[in-house]
């Protein structure tokens, strides 16, 4: 039994921190936001000290914390982070401090509770990447829907509680088949620990029914296509800060989810349904990017992107057998998986950085149709720079994140398939498209109205949020080596698992 | 060789742009200026010291690693430098030209509100190009290749509120990813094939992925190297704007001249060239890619000069030239002519760099008019520009002794000696294709040159001559577009001057062939009196003088007798109407169907919403059940009762 | 002669103290009734100061004397301690305290001062504490009774009120017939196996099941259902809940569930052991039919008193699942989602309470429209009890249904349990409904509640016991387990 | 000879008839009172049925158990009824749909 630590310091200071804020109360506002900050920032400081303590080169979990939890249900508060969380527990961390700069004035209405809602969330969602109790992690996984919940509804736009509903109901209705898969697990493995799940023999049928639960929760938070039309209604309703961190860190639970439970858990079953999920990710890709185009309010736009963007990285996650089959060696597999977890890293932060982008536009004209807009360059240079580098590093662009995850994604499909890569590989087209489209529309060309003449360009606040955005996406795209360092180990590891079959008598 | 030399040359332009782009108002205009031409000329001097110590001090070829981008399953890829003669040659044209280009720029753009913004992407622009050439293998080249696309969109659409420069920046953009499209593809193939993406690992095992196989169709194995080669050229055909790729070009002339003279002449199209002739190693082993180069590049050399003719515009003339000298340079790679090809795009970026920068200063001259049918006479106005322009226009159309004369002529009787498929029809496409360049390049010539001044009022009012900043750049362009030919095509073509940088297959080695009948540049040019080429252009030539300066009427006329065929080149062969009309439309049509239809109607409309709503109305039913009455209570009850008791009474 | 019947070994007679529990309630409500008929008038809350202390009194006494580890058997059997005996009737005294805590100034409000109302609440709770030690027919009959008599009565408690004395008819009638139905079915196995006692009864009836046996326990299930309000049994329930006093609501939505509890437990689970086949089948449909009615019927409705009694048919399916599965792993889950249940509701009816004035209810849920602005601390808690009622984590809603789910599982009911979370994704709706006119909505002209400090206190202290017990769920599971080995 | 069969069926036809008096009656509350004691009696009968045929006097004490708590709920019964009638000045079950839905 260890002790608790510093990954339990980066669950419940946010957390803490969250209920500070509270405490503030709406009307002392100032004291509130300054009391969320400095959460935000202390958390972030744990989390780059996480940084700075990992091991890179091994697949065992480190910073463990095991400690009782609920001896009657034989779950423990198991906390344990390897290279294909940390990376995630460090974006939670880092895009949750932009999101509480960016709603320094604008948000008026009840400021205390946002913040609060946010960091509450952060501390829920980095929870999620920590357990290794899977019972920990469901509870997690459930309880973070309460604060979103909550944020779409009470700041969000006009049709904000069916929005919020949908998400609700949409994502809730994932998640109980996964708890029953889970409770299924534990019955037969004694315990709720993901490693003892994992280690699980199972028979094809109960990996098949298992796989298909476990689908369901992670299918729908990622969300895949067909199960992804919560995404755009949350997206176009939720404040700025909800769809910051709806796009760049709750889409990414369910990759995760699907890294950390159904390969490992169902390996076999994953094999054979593999086709599923592989189609499912290519028609998210091709077929939402062509709805993308067609947008005319620019959060669907780019909440449309972002599914299309996701379909990479179940892609990449599920390509291993495919390339067994073709290849007869795992050999690229990791490929795949790598650029699973950087599109999850990199989407986190293009799609975040896109919709702060357009937060700022909406605050200054309140509007978010894209024939609104016109030549906001002209009067907001400093803006219309960023934004243009953020669509452009949204379509793929080399030298940004973008570029490295899906191509990671695209080398691998080709090993498994030609049409594979063929296909994803549409994105560099369709993806320019909608994102160039976009800019072309909104950014570029004259002054469409005397609305847009007024707009002022980026205040000191907002040029330092997406300043530093930019630099993250730069930075990762031009130097990914260590993050792909750091999950070398881990991803080797979980290839290992997803090609040991479980089945009973499998030698 | 010195790794930091050698990463100083891309990086003084990066600096430059950076230090010009973040802190251009903090350093003005003339600081911007000043770093941007500081650092470009600091690197071309480098660049010359690389191709001086690789020819003189016969330095062995560098191949080494700056830093590793990412390991991932044990594939390497780094970012590192492969600089031999083929990639120094190009390192020298590119920041040569490139310098060029921003002095030039200085007089250009003097008085445009984005002048630092302007430099700063052209040092960008040099900086992503240098990446592209220096390569080392394929990531870091599909990193350039992307990257140049990228600046060259923001270039294009430089003047951000003209909605004609944004749209050809998108549609340029667009263009070039779908030829991106397939690089991608072509270097996940060459990954998945040679398990590397260094060049020297790949093309050591090219021999050895020739005899492997891809089934694409069930039933239907493809050369793998053949898959990946004709991917690799779609990424050039969109780069170098190859038919069908090439509609981003003309339109591209959107873009400030400075911009095209450096993106859309000498360097940036010339990427796609470049490539191919880099993995000369792996098209030589792939005889159906090469056939497939040649036939493409032969139906761009011809038919895009064909649209030179019938345009008016100063800067569309020429970037139709611009494709069509582009389709000959391919038309080279085809018949394994790499460095014949390598040749013709040194001189092309000269004299067109020349053609551009010239074209450029008769437009700001004449105050941002490019019409050509309102110029005419500015030979006097303008004398210096004029010579200049000559000197490319000659060299353009490969007069004797001009630089463009042994690239041209060299490269057909290059395809003249292939064996290549393909290769009979590329010849008489090159061929034809001299007597339409020399007379759309003079048709050019005299519109704006010659004959009558058709200056409107304004244009005559406000015309001024350009001054030497931009004549500068003229002047240094026009000389090597005379004599580098003469200088440089023996050493380079038969002097075995790329060594091992470029691989020809013994039985393709056409270049090889006409070095038996070589016997220097002054022979060659006298011979070339004899051949048809030479022939061909000063009929072309002639005609331009006949139709345009002698019976410019005859030219109408000729234009209605023809007025079917006008229409379609007047068109562009409507591939643009095509895409615009058809292509697009189709896009959002799909994307309008598959949104409403089936996202909003199927999924949200039927399945989530339909569920909702039967819910909602089996929520209806229960509350009618309820109906408030005690005996229908009561009643439900006793069927409660009654029912598990047959229920077990029936299971007894 | 009820001594024959008597087996021969018995457990050990346990001392007479182990009833200390129902000693202290009916002594307390004999001197509640006469203090107030003497005193009552003139000091008003006096009977209810009386009832809190008699309910601490029974408390300390229980916990002093009534509390055993032990299986005991008193009076020649009828009666019967044990642990589990022990911690339903703590969790009763703490629940009813919690309830007459939060009805008080309810009932001041709106004058419905009479003492009797305490008396009528502590005979009720006695009927609940007979329930939980029956170990006879005869007592689960009298308990039976005495619990619905008070309850009767309770509902029509506010005169005035045309709705309520509507309500206390039907309960009245619909109850009278389940205990009719109890009571016939009693008499057939009564007749079949000539014994009232419970451990006989789960003796003999395991020699085997015939026709006559399957009707008794037929009739004695629809009983059971009747007072756990299942489907189709349940129609009572929503008329109930909402036409009765909002202090009556929360007294039949929370302690009474208790004695249900023990009526399945001691009548089913025990005495019928043997037979369990039977009873876990129709357990099984009614419990699906629970959820299926209580989920969709909630949806439609617009009185928060009335949703709740709909949700409380939904959860009484969920409680059924539990027993349906036949063993006790399922049975610990009902007790513990019993037990969540118990304090969750708690909590939401205070709250309702908490919110209601004189001469308005406050059970619209319309009327929590805007909360969030009016009492941000409120509706925090208000939202923490509806997302535990939905079974969302961290709250302790979440631990009941997942305890169900496992022993559904751990039975091989793989559809049942798939059946059972779906359902209640149906259910979240409705009590995200509450949130949503809680958060999202803006407050229009409705005042800001009242401060009542002391009532707030106890609200946060039972919301912080929802949330603490989500959050650290270890203890309460651990007691299920223990009391029901 | 009576035997417990005739016992028996007596005590279920009183059980029929009653259920069916209540639910089929839709006028007066105050029959519905009389229905239960009808009810409650049916279960009595078995009970002193089954009593006799075992020789056992368990079964005829619960019965006394059962008419005490019949007495208790007729009052109770009654008494809300008062109350209802005060409120509504009426008894007729068809009214008593104000609670619905």
């Amino acid at each position: 039994m260890q002790q608790l630590g510093l990954l339990s310091v980066v669950i419940w200071l946010p957390i803490a921190g969250g209920l500070v804020t509270l405490a503030f109360g709406d009307q002392r506002a100032r004291a509130a936001r300054w009391a969320a900050l400095l959460s935000s920032l202390l958390t972030l400081a744990a989390c780059v000290s996480l940084y700075a303590g990992f091991a890179n080169g091994t697949a065992n979990f480190q910073f463990i914390e095991r400690l009782a939890w609920i001896p009657a249900l034989r779950s423990q508060y198991y906390l344990g982070i390897d290279g294909i969380s940390l990376p995630l527990i460090l974006l939670t961390a880092f895009m949750t401090v932009p999101v509480i700069i960016a709603g320094w004035s604008e948000i008026d209405k009840r400021p205390a509770q946002y913040y609060a809602a946010f960091l509450i969330m952060e501390g829920l969602m980095i929870g999620v990447f920590c357990a290794l109790d899977s019972l920990l992690f469901y509870f997690f996984w459930e309880a973070m829907l309460i604060p979103m919940f909550v944020i779409i509804g009470v700041w969000g736009g006009p049709r904000r509680v069916y929005a919020t509903l949908k998400f609700f109901l949409y994502t809730f209705l994932g998640s109980v088949l996964m708890l029953v898969a889970l409770i299924y697990l534990y019955l037969k493995a004694g315990d709720y620990s993901i490693a003892a799940m994992q280690q699980l023999p199972l028979t094809l049928a109960e990996q098949r029914w298992i796989f298909i639960a476990f689908l369901l929760a992670f299918a729908v938070k990622v969300p895949m296509w067909p199960v992804h039309t919560w995404l755009p209604d949350a997206h176009v309703e939720a404040p700025t800060g909800g769809s910051v961190i709806l796009a760049a860190i709750m889409l990414k639970m369910g990759g995760y989810g699907l890294l950390r439970f159904s390969l490992p858990i169902t390996p076999d079953a994953s094999h054979e349904l593999d086709w599923l999920i592989v189609t499912l990710s290519l028609i998210a890709i091709v077929y939402i990017a062509f709805v993308a185009l067609v947008q005319q309010d620019m959060k669907k736009l780019v909440a449309y992107s972002s599914i299309a963007h996701m379909g990479f990285v179940t892609l990449g996650a599920f390509l291993v057998f495919y390339i067994m089959a073709a290849t007869g060696s795992a050999q690229g597999a990791v490929n795949g998986l790598d650029g699973a977890v950087v599109q999850m890293i990199s989407h986190g932060l293009i799609s975040g950085a896109l919709f702060l982008c357009i937060g700022v536009m909406y605050d200054r004209l309140h509007t978010r149709d894209i024939s609104a807009y016109g030549g906001v360059i002209n009067v907001m240079p400093k803006f219309g720079a960023l934004m243009v580098l953020f669509a452009l590093a949204n379509s793929g662009l080399p030298g940004t994140s973008g570029f490295v995850g899906e191509f990671l994604v695209i080398l691998a499909s080709f090993k498994a398939s030609f049409w594979f890569a063929l296909l994803a590989a549409s994105i560099l087209v369709v993806g320019a498209a909608y994102n160039l489209w976009l800019v072309k529309r909104v950014i570029f060309g004259e002054v469409a109205n005397p609305q847009v003449a007024k707009m002022q360009d980026l205040n000191p606040r907002e040029f330092l949020v997406l300043g530093v955005l930019a630099l993250a996406v730069l930075l990762l795209g031009v130097w990914p080596a260590p993050m792909l360092n750091m999950m070398e180990a881990s991803v080797q590891h979980l290839l290992q698992q997803m090609l040991t079959s479980k089945l009973p008598g499998a030698a | 060789m010195n790794q930091n030399l050698l990463l100083a040359i891309p990086m003084l332009p990066l600096a430059a742009a950076l230090i010009a782009g973040l802190a251009g108002k903090a350093i003005g205009r003339g600081g911007a200026a000043a770093v941007a031409i500081g650092a470009v000329a600091l690197s071309f001097v480098l660049s010359c010291l690389v191709l001086k110590q690789l020819l003189l001090d016969q330095a062995p070829n560098f191949d080494g690693t700056v830093y590793t981008w990412l390991v991932s399953d044990g594939v390497r890829m780094q970012v590192g430098f492969l600089i031999d003669r083929l990639s120094a040659l190009m390192m020298a044209v590119v920041t040569f030209v490139s310098l060029c280009v921003h002095v030039y720029t200085i007089g250009y753009m003097s008085d445009d509100p984005g002048y630092q913004r302007f430099f700063a992407y052209i040092a960008l622009f040099t900086f992503s190009m240098l990446m592209l050439v220096m390569a080392n293998n394929f990531m870091q080249l599909f990193f350039g290749w992307e990257a140049v696309g990228v600046v060259s969109y923001l270039l294009i659409g430089f003047w951000y509120t003209r909605p004609s420069a944004i749209f050809a920046s998108l549609k340029a953009f667009l263009a070039n990813r779908v030829g991106d499209f397939g690089f991608l593809l072509g270097i996940a193939g060459v990954l998945y094939f040679t398990g590397s993406l260094d060049y020297q690992t790949v093309f050591s095992a090219a021999p050895s992925v020739a005899t492997k196989s891809l089934m694409v169709f069930q039933g239907h194995a493809w050369s793998a190297l053949t898959l990946v080669c004709i991917c690799l050229f779609v990424g050039a055909m969109g780069k170098s704007a190859q038919v069908p790729l090439h509609v981003w070009l003309p339109d591209s002339m959107e873009g400030p001249t400075p911009i095209s003279a450096l993106i859309h002449a000498a360097t940036m199209v010339t990427a796609g060239i470049f490539m191919v002739a880099r993995m000369s190693p792996l098209f030589e082993y792939s005889p159906t890619a090469l056939s497939f180069v040649l036939v493409i590049g032969a139906t761009t050399a011809l038919f895009m000069g064909f649209l030179g003719i019938v345009n008016n515009d100063i800067k569309r003339v020429i970037a139709y030239s611009t494709l069509s000298q582009l389709g000959y340079m391919t038309v080279a790679l085809g018949v394994s002519g790499y460095s014949v090809a390598m040749f013709h795009l040194m001189t092309h970026a000269f004299f067109k760099a020349l053609l551009f920068l010239a074209a450029g200063a008769v437009i700001i001259a004449m105050h941002h008019e490019q019409d050509m049918r309102k110029m005419g006479g500015l030979r006097h106005r303008m004398p210096l520009t004029y010579w200049t322009a000559l000197i490319g226009a000659l060299a353009l159309i490969g007069t004797p002794l001009f630089s463009g004369f042994y690239s041209k002529d060299v490269l057909i009787d290059a395809v003249h000696a292939s064996q290549r498929y393909g290769a009979g029809y590329a010849y008489w496409c090159v061929l034809l294709g001299v007597f339409v360049t020399a007379l759309y390049t003079f048709r050019m010539i005299f519109m704006t040159f010659h004959g009558p001044e058709r200056l409107d009022q304004h244009a005559r009012e406000h015309f001024h001559d350009v001054g030497w900043d931009m004549k500068a750049p003229l002047v240094a362009l026009a000389i090597p577009s005379v004599i580098i030919g003469y200088l440089t095509v023996e050493p380079i073509l038969f002097g075995g001057y790329f060594g091992s940088a470029i691989t020809v297959l013994e039985g393709h080695d056409v270049v090889g062939e006409l070095k038996a009948e070589w016997h220097g540049p002054a022979a060659f040019a006298l011979h070339s009196l004899t051949a048809a080429p030479a022939w061909l252009a000063a009929f072309g030539v002639l005609s331009a003088w006949w139709f345009v300066l002698r019976h410019p009427e005859r030219g109408d006329a000729l234009r209605e007798r023809f007025s079917g065929l006008n229409r379609v080149l007047v068109n562009k062969y409507y591939f643009d109407w095509f895409n615009e009309n058809v292509l697009a439309p189709l896009a959002r049509g799909l994307g309008l169907l598959l949104w409403r239809g089936g996202d909003q109607a199927v999924i949200d409309g039927a399945i989530v919403n339909g569920s909702a709503e039967a819910v909602g109305r089996l929520a209806g039913v229960t509350r009618r059940l309820q109906s408030g009455f005690l005996y229908s209570y009561a009643f439900w009850m006793i069927i409660g009762l009654a029912v598990s008791l047959g229920w077990f009474l029936i299971h007894i | 002669m009820i001594g024959a019947a008597l087996p021969a070994a018995m457990l050990p007679s346990g001392p007479l103290t182990l009833a200390i529990p129902e000693i202290s309630l009916a002594c307390a409500a004999c001197l509640i009734l006469l203090c107030d008929v003497y005193f009552g008038a003139g000091r008003r809350g006096l009977t209810a100061t009386l009832t809190m202390v008699a309910l601490t009194v029974g408390v300390a006494l229980t916990g002093q004397y009534g509390l055993t580890t032990q299986r005991f058997l008193l009076f020649n059997g009828l009666y019967v301690a044990d642990s589990l005996a022990g911690f339903l009737k703590m969790a009763g005294f703490v629940a009813m305290a919690t309830a007459i805590f939060y009805s008080q100034d309810y009932l001041e409000q709106r004058a419905m001062r009479g003492g009797e109302y305490y008396v009528l609440c502590l005979t009720a709770l006695l009927g609940i504490f007979v329930l939980i030690s029956a170990n006879s027919l005869l007592t689960v009959y009298l308990g039976l009774e005495l619990l619905s008599l008070s309850l009767y009565a309770l509902v029509a408690f506010d005169r005035d009120s045309g709705i309520a004395a509507e309500a206390a008819i039907k309960y009245f009638v619909l109850g009278a017939i389940a205990s009719g139905v109890l009571l016939y079915g009693m008499s057939m196995l009564y007749g079949l196996t000539g014994t009232l006692d419970l451990d006989q009864l789960s003796r003999i009836v395991r020699r085997g099941p015939d026709a006559a046996l399957m009707i008794g326990i037929a009739f004695v299930v629809v009983a059971i259902a009747f007072k756990f309000g299942a489907v189709p049994f349940h129609m009572w329930v929503p008329d109930v809940y909402q036409g009765a006093p909002t202090s009556v609501t929360l007294y039949i939505a929370t302690v009474s569930n208790l004695g249900s509890f023990a009526l399945i437990l001691r009548l089913l689970t025990h005495g019928l052991a043997g037979a369990p086949a039977i009873w876990t089948q129709m357990l099984m449909a009614v419990a699906v039919l629970s959820l299926l009615v209580g989920n969709l019927g909630a949806i439609a409705q617009t009185n928060l008193k009335r949703m709740l009694a709909y949700s409380a048919i939904a959860n009484a399916g969920f409680v059924l699942l539990g027993f349906a599965t036949g063993n006790n792993a399922g049975y610990q889950a009902a007790l513990i989602f019993t037990v969540a249940y118990v304090i969750t509701t708690l909590a939401s009816f205070g709250m309702i309470l908490m919110l209601s004035r004189s001469g308005f209810e406050h059970e619209e849920i319309a009327d929590f429209k805007g909360l969030a602005t009016r009492d941000p601390l409120l509706a925090a808690m208000m939202l923490a009890l509806m997302f535990s009622t939905a079974g969302v984590p961290p709250f302790v809603g979440f631990w009941a249904k997942l305890w169900i789910i496992q022993a559904l599982l751990g039975g091989n009911h793989v559809w049942l349990a798939t059946f059972a979370v779906l359902v209640s994704v149906v259910g979240a709706f409705y009590y995200l409904r509450v949130v949503w006119y809680m958060y999202f909505d803006s407050p229009g002209d409705r005042p800001v509640p009242e401060a009542r400090p002391r009532m707030r206190l106890i609200l946060l202290l039972n919301t912080a016991a929802v949330t603490l017990m989500g959050l650290l769920p270890n203890a309460l599971l651990s007691i299920c387990q223990r009391v029901l080995p | 000879m009576i035997t417990l069969a005739h016992l028996l069926t007596l005590s279920a036809v009183l059980f029929a008839l009653s259920v069916a008096g209540i639910f089929l009656n839709r006028k007066n509350v105050l029959l519905l009172l009389m229905c239960i004691e009808l009810l409650l009696l049916a279960a009595n009968f078995n009970f002193v049925a089954f009593s006799r045929h075992l020789g056992q006097l368990d079964g005829q004490i619960f019965v006394f158990f059962v008419l005490t708590v019949a007495a208790a709920e007729s009052a109770i019964g009654l008494a809300i009824m008062v109350v209802l009638f005060r409120e509504r000045r009426s008894i007729n079950v068809e009214e008593l749909n104000q609670l619905q839905g």
